[in-house]
């Protein structure tokens, strides 16, 4: 097996773990990391097809090597406003969770006394 | 001399994985945070082993980008760490 | 090849681990620093697909600048750490989709398989019009050349997401200056590490850059590494995070996706086409558009990073 | 010749190996954290100079020797921070709790 199949493999198990983790861990947070996960094995399976296209000199194919350097710089921006996001709900209701009937609870001053 | 860099390159990320499997688990924040340490310094030293063994070029750049933010998730955690913990802080309100 | 073999197995399993770690820890928090480690693994996966562009993108904003990001809200988050307000799934549903995710891996694993060893390559086309550009990197000339109109795009994309960020912030505080609104006092040691590695990662950052139109590198590289600078600077609290309204910082944030666009748009004046450039003259006007770009790349992650404002914004 | 530089690579690489291994024992083996902050961050520091001193013949240039001991420059600085960063933090818990 060669290195790129490998790596190509490696990507395929990170998009399964990063979906479960997206759907059962309920804290935000670790779904934002979740998806952070799923994208990166997207990036790598598409970087074995880079590497499959090893042509003219070159190690590996450039264009999808372009596309995922745009792809990590996005999926940092998503990162960010998603993160912003919890953070914000978490100022709110005290509580950093997507569970409705937690928010009533009166905010338990974890935020501090803003 | 390839199989040499490979296999030191090997030997160094398996220290680092045992380390992890010690230091991930805690208990505290404090060990958490020395696992980004100890895979800052073995992360870089095999990253710099396997491209001299596989002739990656432009790799010096790579690692010199990890070095740079080496200390980066200490100090993200002193940061935002800080006001939460400071006794004065707690106190003061 | 045998001993490369080896290593390969050995970093792909640790990858899966470090990952597996992330999703099943006990706290969000050790989670976190997982996702960190797992964040330089994956530069070194790229090495080894010999995707030095890659690597270099994933070490500075995939480990980097995404590590203080989510390190800095996990600390935050401490406190709401929910543990059963939460509403967890039962057994049975965990159970099916644990079983969906492995079938969703195991197809992807056999497409993976099923790949042919020399699979369609856009390389000799890529090397062909290489001169034209008059670059030496052919992913800095995908990025701004070839496929121009994407990487533009991707710019106004960074711009959105500093507006989302900016527009979850109070009314009273629009216009004002993220961080934390007690001045706190600098943490001498993280003063001294800042003051140590700006002017050496700002050298690099540029480095990066420049070099990046004939080797590995390029504005996305070198801006983050600027940006992760400008972070750490304002960590230490060497400096204040700016007000949102300054007009600089929003010339700044968008200097790099109108610059593009103009170029864009001059392409199809003169050169024949959007985003066609003058043959002889397109490695300057690439140069040009870049430095734009790290512009807006330094500026625009920190703010990302900093978050919407906190504070009222002063006269 | 070749055989002069690579006798030094082995000898300086192979060095920097048994450093990552010390840090990685102390790691497991000291009983708290601030022992096992100070295990990591000096052996592991070590461990990378030796290996980017074996690799300094093997350059392929000037400018990349020079970014290899800048690399191993701010490792340094950054293992030396980090550990009072994280180490005050830890000192700091203790008092407060």
């Amino acid at each position: 097996m060669t290195s790129a199949t490998l790596a190509g493999l490696v990507g395929a198990a990170l998009v399964g773990l990063g979906l479960y983790g997206l759907i059962a861990n309920p804290q935000p947070l670790r779904k934002i990391l979740a998806f952070n996960l799923m994208g990166s094995g997207i990036f790598l399976v598409f970087g074995i097809v880079a590497r499959k296209g090893a042509a003219a000199g070159l190690q590996a194919d450039p264009v999808p090597q372009a596309m995922v350097i745009t792809g990590i710089v996005v999926a940092f921006a998503a990162s960010a406003l998603a993160v912003a996001l919890v953070l914000r709900l978490f100022e709110d209701t005290g509580q950093a969770t997507l569970n409705p009937d937690a928010w009533t609870k009166p905010p338990d001053g974890g935020a501090g006394a803003e | 001399m390839t199989e040499f860099l490979l296999a030191t390159a090997g030997v160094i990320l398996f220290t680092v994985a045992v380390g992890l499997v010690r230091i991930l688990g805690g208990p505290g924040d404090a060990d958490r945070l020395m696992a980004a340490q100890l895979i800052g310094t073995g992360g870089i030293a095999s990253l710099l082993l396997i491209a001299v063994a596989t002739g990656a070029h432009g790799v010096e750049d790579v690692a010199l980008g990890l070095a740079l933010l080496a200390a980066f998730a200490s100090a993200a955690f002193v940061n935002s760490a800080a006001p939460a913990e400071a006794p004065d802080v707690a106190d003061g309100r | 090849m045998s001993v490369l073999q080896a290593l390969d197995i050995g970093l792909a399993f640790l990858v899966f681990a470090v990952a597996a770690w992330t999703i099943f820890a006990p706290g969000a928090f050790a989670a976190t620093v997982g996702y960190v480690v797992y964040g330089l693994l994956l530069s070194l996966v790229w090495i080894r697909l010999f995707a030095v562009d890659v690597a270099l993108t994933e070490a500075a904003i995939g480990s980097g600048v995404t590590g203080v990001l989510l390190i800095g809200a996990a600390a935050r988050l401490r406190a709401a750490e929910t543990a059963g307000r939460e509403k967890s799934l039962s057994g049975l549903s965990r159970l099916l989709v644990a079983v969906l995710c492995v079938l969703v891996a195991l197809a992807l694993a056999g497409v993976v398989l099923l790949l042919p060893d020399q699979g369609p390559s856009l390389a000799p086309q890529s090397m062909q019009h290489l001169p034209e550009t008059g670059l030496g990197n052919p992913v800095t000339a995908v990025l701004i050349a070839y496929r121009a109109f994407d990487t533009m795009l991707e710019k106004v994309v960074l711009v959105l997401a500093v507006v989302g960020v900016w527009s979850l912030a109070a009314d009273r505080y629009w216009g004002g200056a993220p961080g934390e609104a007690r001045a706190q006092r600098p943490e001498p040691t993280l003063a001294f590490l800042a003051q140590i590695l700006a002017p050496l990662g700002i050298l690099v950052g540029i480095h990066v850059f420049w070099v990046g139109a004939d080797a590995p590198g390029g504005a996305f590289q070198g801006g983050a590494i600027l940006a992760a600078m400008w972070i750490i600077v304002m960590m230490a609290r060497l400096t204040e995070a700016p007000q949102t309204k300054a007009f600089w910082l929003r010339l700044a944030l968008v200097a790099g996706p109108v610059v593009f666009l103009a170029a864009g748009v001059a392409g199809a004046i003169f050169a024949g086409g959007f985003f066609a450039y003058p043959p002889g003259f397109a490695k300057p006007a690439i140069l040009f558009i870049e430095a734009f770009m790290v512009l807006s790349i330094a500026v625009t992650l920190p703010m990302l990073v900093a978050g919407p404002p906190r504070r009222e914004p002063r006269r | 010749m070749s055989l002069v530089v690579d006798l030094f690579s082995i000898v300086a690489i192979g060095a920097g190996v048994f450093f990552f291994v010390a840090g990685t024992v102390g790691l497991l083996r000291f009983p708290d954290a601030l022992s096992r902050l100070h295990a990591l961050t000096k052996a592991d520091n070590l461990g990378l100079g030796l290996v980017v001193l074996g690799l300094l013949p093997r350059s392929e240039s000037l400018l990349a020797a020079l970014k290899l001991v800048a690399i191993w420059a701010l490792v340094q600085l950054a293992g030396a921070t980090a550990a009072q960063l994280v180490g005050r933090a830890v000192r700091r818990k203790g008092t407060a709790a």
